[in-house]
């Protein structure tokens, strides 16, 4: 029988592979924008978990408002990665390192 | 009954004088200055002998009263005011009578001086300083006179700014004197605590009277466990003061050097006045010293010592100037003998009889430099009697009653001296007797072999006219500006304005004593200016086999000074009169004690080194370690610590995003082992 | 009183003279001659404080007091005692005098240096009145931008390390206060002195307040061993920027610690009053020393002001003492009083000091002292009123220099004798180290062919020197109508003492 | 179950409607005008921010309490309406400061209008959220704005660097922010933060709670750019076109500072033992590495970037005491210090040209003998910075202090004077260069022909002055939003 507690253990799983994701990946920047996806999807199970073992829809609204939110992120990081591309022809993690000290 | 404003009269005539000569002096000229100094000493040498007059003959009243308030806070309050007694007004004349001579004398002296104005209205200030100092009714503004004579003696010295060696003697003279006034500021500071929190004389004096507090028993532990009394303590300070200004051991090495100064300045301040302040200070303050038995034998010792040794000095010196100054050190341990052994009007007479020889002599000395175009050393010297009898003759006189010759002034005060000390029976009386009759020897030593290489003898100096004109800058320079011995043109008599002054000086020297040591000595004269304690009064004793001045001169022939001064006299003659040769052999034999004496016993290089050399060592280590590196060393230190801090730290923002997010995330984990540590300390 | 709001006037008078320089003053005679008129008015409007301050009646008159941050109830709230009169009267004086001192010196932006001047007055002055902590302490730190930008723009070689060191050390001191300030506030939701000063706190409480005053004030005044600040700030600034640094500024210190430590944290300040007597006996004797070997005069004479302003120190601090331990309200009132005839004096002597050594310095652009000698051949004038200066700087009787000495060793003698005998050495070290200052910049033969050059004081100098040698010997010589105007606040601060307040 | 819909409601959120209405409706027209006409739309904004700012007003509650719209998702109350006003007029500021320097760069394009439009939209959203639904809306409205504001020059390397670092990070950070958030859902369950600070007392898994706390702490942290979550921000403000970091670096952080008294205040309250904790830490390590590596910098805006991080020390010290004194001091401390680094920044877009960005600490040479009045308006924002009185810094730092020590916090209060004393040295470094060094080239100042600029600029520098003098009106405005 599948509990709340085992939901939550995922949603916190993929929460630490998106974190670990970001910080131990030093390819290149579209696994980052992936990683954040799943950091919002580990959130998203979160809350219709919650949702529905509370039987209170708020939850889920709140999960589309998130996924909503989500898609406009990606289109504005993919904007900024093609600048960056353009500026750089390189999105190799390891290479953005102008700005420091 | 005194007017007050005369006697502001007598204390601003000259300060008028000065401050006219002083600031306009360039503008009015030299005529209009002298007139005007001259004109208010005059003044108020006028006035003080009126003064002295209405105090001896005209019955009237000591006069004690305050001008102003100095300032006044809480229960302490200072003025300005006087204090007129016979004491002050013997002083008064004894200082205006002087000053003026030497102010006439001046013109004569400093007349190829560019600095003529300025001069004259530093010594019209001084005797403005010094008249405060005598006339003061409070501690205040005795110490004001103490300080403002040694600032007109400071300028005086370094008369001639030019010369290393003056501006060298007068900061000497300066710093000797202020380690005096150190203690004398503090005696001060004692009066005021122990002795019924007044500055004024007349209430420190009551309250040191009053049985009632009993001072000369009241004791303080200023060291635990060592209760000191408080009248030595403060008796002592004060002293120390006096031992500043008035030159004892071992404070006496700026006197010497003070001779840099022109000559009237060495015959007014250093011999006459200033000096002796504090001789007249100790004798003001006799209520006090008679309290502690201590006070007065450290006086005592001091003054002994001071007067004999320093005259033995005085024999081996060949600048003229140098030989009266350290007989001046040596009266003034006589005259401090005389106070240690509660002789107070001895030494307070000494004082008088003193500054009028001794500023004969020293004003003798100068007509001989001037004779001599400032030539001052007396091997280059001899035989002057022929070209200026009147400087002779008045020497003559002086050097008599300054070795004591009976009948002349000299000799009547330093009997009485003399044989106060042999009647007291405090500690180390024996030692200063000793050393009282000694220099008597001395004295006359150095006195007749000063006359002696001066006045007689075959001249020892060749004159070329050729060699150059008159030496007009002479007095800025004349060290090592032509060779020793070598005179512009044969030395004659100086002019009258130089030789006045000589004979009116000669005539107290001669007679004074003879006139005034009946009143002084054993009359009472002074009044309850001086207080003494029976126990201690030897004059007292003294005065029962006195008959009258003529008797004493004539007893003073059968008595040992006498003959211990002839000796010195018969020894003088002999060695520096009919063959010179001696002295050279003795300088030979006694090499050490010559070294020795040559050296003045090596208290210059003693100090130099211990306070000079030590002190700029100190100072520089200090600034240098402490400031510099300790505290500077610390500030920009932690400053520059911060700098490389940061410097190292930034490399931590190393531009590479995954450090940025691992910092985060090592944010979070921080903040949740934080939260789950305080979480379970809420539950628990 | 009420009628005319007079240290408003008084504050507000010389920032408004800034504004207007700053606006009109491209032309820099235009820039000199407002500010004189400025500094001049001021003057002249601090002279009926002067006149009618009651100083029978004492405690703090002229008082105006409006709303300021109700929140906080701090107010702008004015008012002069007796010493603040003083003050008060010493810094309009002293800026007229800076003001015509920097009139030939200063070429280079010369109205904002005029302002700057102005401003630093203002705030000066508004410290001096201020009776709000919050307002004091405002005055307190603003007062150092400009003095920040006086000694960095118109200052010598080394300026900006000497201005930063100067900013930040003075900064560092005076925020612990602001600390305390916010803790007495916190206790008595207010600002006013007053409050402060009859909020009863413990003696812990009191020994932090007190430490935390102390390190502001010990840096303003500056007290050893933290006065390395002063020596570099002086050497680098201009003269006008020594005068009003010497002359005023250190003064704030010792008025902070009458103001401030005495009355609100009086049991600490018994407490601990050895600590301050010890570092002021340490700064005469060590710091005399340490301006024996100075070879620069500027050092020298910033040297000699450590020394002298320990005596303040040294006096204010004795008197706790005396009022404590001896129950002797009478030395202790000679002893604050000492402290603050010392302040003014010292106001004058070292403000005539440096504009000394600025008017050599102008002819010659070396402080260095072996580059003179024999100045008084070329200029005897000066000459003679740097001698009547030293005189006065090593205490001479007759000088003001020597009257607070003299009250203050009067006053540490009755309390214990060795404090007196170690302050007393001032009279010696203090006349060797000026005193070989003026044998070697003074006496002696001109070895400087440049020197021989010179030329005697100009009119403006005779202004400033003349009038700082009058006000030397008018101290000097009659003291008593400035212990007069202070004597019934020193009272009140004394009888003040005698409560606890733990 | 139904939702009854209010239309007063609507009148609430007027201001709000009327700007993205009137952004809307700019969008529109910038597309007809020609690039040369670009100022029509600049005023146009201008009128906008403030007509908004007159609506705020206008509709400001009486009560300190509010008003609550759409059943409690917005909160209308005397906190919002000031957060309101400054936010607007801080981008209005912005806007003015930017227009001269993104000319003469031809990125005036009207995308940095609308950004700031929507990011001005979304700030107000955030400061009035009642809800962790809007807190999210409003957060993500500002940010997605941000990040292409800071991307705008699109032919500079380190602006896409900077955008992409903020990008990545700050899209962490909200996902941080969400998963705190649905832990308190699932603590709670509910969203609406009255209902949640409500429901404490009969929550069954406190643990969640405290571990979502972290979570929103985190979040909260790296908005107001706290270390160590303060990475991003050096960068960011370096990398940014100059006029884009007068923004970012101003509005923002009031939003930010609204939105940490919504969440931790307005939500958790009751657990403030635990996060007044954490912010004292977060205060100390901002402190710390803001002050210490400013003094490194010789990048005049990355300086301030890290003074800026330091700054959110400082008002985070007035968190520490949980109290509503402490609320309204940090939040005078967060318009303060927004008035102050408005004037910082402007400065370096005032003075930079075409090729020339001037924001090295070195370009400010000789300020003074060029132009003194800038290096006055300059100095002044920099003492006001450096906390030095009368300025209006200083009486912020004192409000703050004054918190931390009523809250107990004294050696909290000790540790941010040390390094407020450290800090004094690298703001006197920049006036030391302005006016104790000599200039690179005597000739005047060029000034930019934009007239208002000058005129905003200058306004702005005196009005530290005036508000240092006269701050009582301005705090006790602050103290009444939090019923002080």
């Amino acid at each position: 029988m599948i509990t709340l507690a085992h939901f939550l253990t995922l949603g916190a799983v993929l929460f630490c592979i998106a974190v670990a994701g970001i910080f131990i990946n030093r390819k290149n920047v579209i696994v980052l924008l992936m990683c954040l996806e799943l950091l919002l999807l580990a959130v998203n199970t979160n809350f219709v978990a919650f949702s529905r073992y509370l039987g209170d829809p708020a939850g889920q609204v709140f999960v589309f408002f998130i996924l909503t939110v989500a898609a406009a992120e990606a289109a504005i990081g993919l904007a900024i990665l093609v600048v960056l591309f353009r500026n750089r022809s390189t999105i190799d993690v390891t290479s953005i390192d102008t700005l420091k000290g | 009954m005194l007017d007050k404003n005369i006697l502001l009269t007598i204390v601003l005539a000259p300060l008028l004088g000065a401050l006219v000569a002083g600031l306009f002096g360039k503008r009015i000229g030299r005529v209009a200055s002298h007139s005007v100094t001259i004109a208010g000493v005059a003044l108020s040498c006028v006035l003080s002998c009126q003064v002295l007059y209405q105090l001896v003959w005209g019955g009237a009243e000591t006069f004690n009263q305050n001008i102003y308030t100095w300032f006044e806070v809480g229960g302490t309050s200072a003025h300005v005011g006087f204090l007129i007694d016979r004491l002050t007004a013997m002083m008064m004349v004894v200082v205006t009578f002087v000053s003026l001579m030497v102010h006439v004398y001046t013109i004569g002296y400093m007349a190829e001086d560019d600095g003529y104005q300025r001069f004259f209205s530093y010594i019209a200030l001084f005797t403005f300083s010094m008249l405060m100092l005598v006339m003061s009714n409070n501690f205040l503004q005795l110490f004001f006179g103490w300080e403002a004579v040694g600032l007109v003696s400071y300028l005086l010295i370094g008369f001639w700014y030019k010369r290393p060696t003056a501006i060298f003697a007068n900061m000497k003279a300066f710093l000797v004197n202020r380690v005096g006034d150190f203690g004398f500021l503090l005696g001060i500071a004692g009066v005021l605590l122990w002795f019924g929190g007044s500055l004024d004389y007349s209430a420190v004096f009551a309250h040191a009277q009053d049985p009632a507090f009993d001072m000369a028993g009241q004791t303080v532990e200023l060291i635990a466990g060592h209760p000191w009394h408080v009248a030595s303590i403060v008796c002592i300070c004060l002293f120390i003061g006096a031992m500043g200004k008035s030159a004892q051991v071992p404070l006496h090495v700026w006197l010497p050097d003070s001779m840099e100064g022109p000559t009237p300045i060495s015959a007014l301040i250093h011999a006459a006045t200033m000096v002796t302040a504090g001789i007249f200070m100790v004798a003001r303050m006799s209520p006090l010293f008679e309290l502690s038995e201590t006070a007065l034998t450290f006086v005592l010792v001091i003054g002994a010592t001071t007067a004999l040794f320093t005259g033995l000095i005085g024999v081996v010196q060949n600048d003229i100037k140098r030989v009266v100054a350290y007989s001046t050190l040596s009266q003034l341990g006589y005259m401090t003998v005389a106070l240690g052994v509660s002789a107070y009007s001895a030494g307070v007479f000494h004082l008088m009889t003193h500054a009028f020889f001794k500023a004969l002599l020293f004003l003798g000395a100068g007509s001989v430099i001037i004779a001599m175009h400032h030539e001052q050393d007396m091997r280059h010297m001899g035989g002057l009697r022929k070209q200026m009898p009147i400087t002779w003759i008045t020497m003559w006189l002086g050097s008599l009653a300054l070795a004591g010759a009976p009948g002349f002034a000299g000799f009547f005060s330093k009997d009485a001296i003399i044989e106060a000390v042999g009647e007291s029976h405090r500690v180390g009386a024996d030692y200063a007797y000793f050393c009282v009759l000694a220099g008597v020897f001395i004295t006359a030593l150095y006195s007749f072999r000063l006359l002696y290489m001066t006045f007689h003898g075959k001249p020892r100096y060749v004159v070329d006219e050729h060699k150059h004109g008159h030496g007009h800058d002479a007095h800025d320079d004349h060290h090592g500006h032509h060779e020793p011995g070598h005179l512009a043109h044969a030395p004659h008599e100086s002019p009258w304005v130089v030789t006045l002054p000589l004979v009116l000086l000669a005539i107290p020297s001669v007679v004074i004593g003879f006139l005034t040591i009946g009143p002084m000595l054993f009359g009472d004269y002074f009044g309850d200016a001086i207080f003494v304690k029976e126990a201690n009064d030897v004059l007292g004793e003294l005065g029962h086999h006195f008959h009258g001045a003529m008797a004493m001169t004539l007893h003073g022939f059968t008595q040992w000074p006498f003959w211990i001064a002839l000796a010195g006299f018969v020894t003088a003659s002999w060695i520096w009169l009919f063959n010179p040769s001696i002295a050279d052999k003795a300088e030979g034999a006694l090499k050490p004690v010559h070294k020795m004496l040559s050296n003045k016993y090596w208290f210059d290089d003693l100090y130099q080194a211990l306070f000079a050399r030590a002190g700029v060592a100190f100072g520089r280590g200090l600034w240098r370690g402490s400031d510099g590196a300790l505290i500077d060393g610390a500030i920009n230190g932690s400053a520059s610590i911060v700098d490389q801090f940061s410097a190292i730290v930034r490399r931590v923002q190393s531009g590479y995003l995954y450090h940025y997010a691992f910092a985060m995330i090592l944010g979070l984990i921080l903040l949740l082992g934080g939260s789950w540590w305080l979480f379970a300390r809420m539950a628990a | 009183m009420d009628q005319w709001p007079l240290l408003s006037i008084l504050i507000w008078l010389p920032i408004v003279g800034a504004i207007l320089v700053l606006a009109f003053g491209r032309d820099a005679r235009v820039a000199r001659w407002l500010s004189l008129i400025t500094t001049l008015a001021t003057l002249i409007a601090s002279l009926p404080l002067y006149l009618n301050y009651d100083a029978v009646a004492g405690g703090m008159q002229f008082i105006e007091s409006h709303a300021w941050i109700n929140a906080l109830k701090a107010n702008y709230a004015l008012g002069v005692d007796g010493i603040a009169v003083a003050l008060i009267v010493l810094t309009t004086f002293t800026s007229v005098l800076v003001i015509i001192g920097s009139w030939g010196p200063i070429q280079k932006r010369v109205s904002q240096y005029m302002a700057a001047m102005l401003v630093l007055e203002g705030m000066l002055i508004g410290i001096f009145c201020a009776t709000d902590a919050l307002l004091f302490y405002v005055f307190f730190e603003a007062m150092l931008i400009p003095m920040f930008i006086i000694i960095g723009i118109w200052g010598g070689p080394r300026r900006v390390y000497a201005t930063l060191k100067f900013f930040i050390y003075t900064f560092l001191g005076s925020i612990f206060m602001l600390i305390a300030l916010i803790y007495l506030h916190m206790k008595t939701g207010e600002f006013s002195l007053a409050a402060f000063a009859t909020a009863p706190l413990g003696t812990t409480e009191q020994a932090w307040i007190f430490f935390a005053f102390l390190a502001g004030f010990a840096i303003k005044v500056p007290m050893w061993p933290v006065h390395t600040w002063l020596p570099d700030a002086h050497v680098e600034a201009p003269t006008g920027g020594s005068v009003i640094l010497a002359a005023i500024m250190l003064k704030v210190g010792g008025y902070g610690f009458i103001r401030f430590s005495l009355p609100i944290t009086p049991d600490a300040s018994q407490e601990y009053a050895w600590v301050v007597i010890a570092m002021s006996l340490v700064a005469v004797v060590y710091i005399g020393y340490v301006a024996l070997v100075q070879d620069d005069m500027k050092k020298l004479i910033a040297y000699s002001s450590v020394a002298h302003m320990a005596f303040v120190t040294l006096g204010i601090f004795i008197s706790l003492a005396l009022v404590r331990n001896y129950a002797n309200a009478d030395a202790a009132r000679l002893g604050i009083q000492g402290a603050m005839v010392q302040m003014i004096s010292h106001g004058f002597v070292s403000g005539a000091m440096f504009s000394c050594i600025g008017v050599l310095y102008d002819r010659l652009h070396s402080r260095m002292i072996k580059d003179y000698g024999g100045v008084l051949n070329v200029m005897p004038w000066f000459g003679g009123l740097f001698i009547f200066f030293s005189m006065a700087n090593c205490g001479l009787p007759g000088t003001s220099g020597f009257v607070g000495e003299f009250m203050v060793i009067l006053a540490s003698f009755q309390s214990n004798p060795w404090i007196a005998l170690v302050a007393a050495f001032t009279l010696i070290i203090g006349a060797a180290y000026t005193l070989w200052l003026v044998k070697r910049v003074i006496f002696g033969e001109v070895t400087n062919p440049k020197v021989a050059k010179f030329e005697d004081l100009n009119a403006r100098e005779w202004i400033v020197l003349g009038s700082f040698a009058a006000a030397v010997l008018a101290l000097g010589i009659y003291p008593k109508p400035l212990t007069d105007l202070m004597d019934s606040s020193v009272l009140q601060i004394v009888n003040a003492l005698m409560l606890s307040k733990a | 179950m139904m939702i009854p819909f209010n239309p007063a409601d609507l009148i609430a959120i007027q201001p709000e409607l009327v700007l993205l209405g009137a952004t809307c409706a700019i969008l529109l027209i910038d597309l007809f005008i020609k690039p040369s006409q670009r100022d029509i739309t600049h005023w146009l904004s201008i009128a906008t921010l403030a007509l908004t700012s007159y609506l705020v007003w206008r509709g400001a509650p009486e009560l300190s309490s509010g008003v609550t719209a759409f059943n409690g998702m917005l909160l209308h109350d005397g906190i919002s309406v000031v957060l309101k006003q400054f936010i607007l007029l801080t981008s209005g500021l912005s806007l003015f400061y930017a227009r001269n320097y993104m000319r003469e760069r031809s990125l005036l394009v009207g995308e940095l209008y609308l950004l700031v439009l929507f990011a001005t939209l979304g700030m107000m959203l955030l400061v009035s959220a009642g809800s962790l639904i809007t807190v999210y809306l409003g957060l993500e409205l500002l940010a997605l704005s941000s990040y292409a504001l800071v991307a705008m020059n699109r032919d500079s390397a380190s602006s896409a660097e900077a955008a992409i670092k903020y990008f990545v990070l700050g899209a962490l950070a909200s996902g941080l922010l969400l998963y705190g958030m649905s832990m308190i859902y699932g603590a709670t369950g509910s969203l609406d933060l009255a209902t949640i600070t409500g429901k404490f007392g009969q929550v069954e898994h406190p643990g969640w709670l405290a571990f979502g706390l972290v979570f929103l702490v985190c979040g909260i942290a790296f908005k107001v750019g706290a270390a160590p979550f303060h990475m991003w921000l050096p960068d960011v403000y370096h990398g940014a076109p100059t006029a884009v970091t007068v923004f970012i670096g101003s509005a923002p952080k009031i939003a930010a500072f609204g939105l940490a008294y919504r969440l931790l205040e307005g939500g958790l309250g009751p657990l403030s033992g635990q996060w007044t904790l954490m912010l004292a830490i977060l205060a100390v390590a901002s402190l710390a590495v803001g002050n210490v590596l400013a003094i490194a910098q010789s990048n005049l805006k990355r300086m301030l970037a890290y003074s800026t991080i330091s700054h959110v020390g400082f008002m985070l010290l007035g968190f520490v005491g949980g109290t509503p004194a402490g609320y309204s001091a940090a939040m005078f401390y967060i318009i303060s210090y927004t008035m102050t680094a408005t004037v910082a920044f402007g400065m370096i877009a005032l003075l930079a040209r075409k090729g020339f960005e001037c924001e090295e600490i070195d370009d400010f040479k000789g300020l003074n003998q060029r132009s003194p009045w800038y290096a006055a308006i300059m100095g002044i924002a920099m003492f006001s910075l450096a906390g030095v009185p009368p300025l209006f810094g200083f009486f912020a730092k004192l409000l703050v202090l004054k918190a931390a020590i009523d809250a107990g916090f004294l050696w909290l209060a000790i540790v941010a004077i040390v390094f407020a004393i450290i800090g004094i040295y690298y703001y006197l470094r920049v006036v030391k260069v302005m006016y104790f060094d000599a200039a690179a080239e005597e000739t005047a100042l060029p000034l930019p022909s934009d007239v208002a600029l000058r005129w905003v600029i200058s306004i702005n520098g005196l009005a530290l002055i005036v508000l240092g003098l006269a701050w009582g009106p301005l705090f006790d405005w602050c103290n009444r939003a939090f019923g002080v």
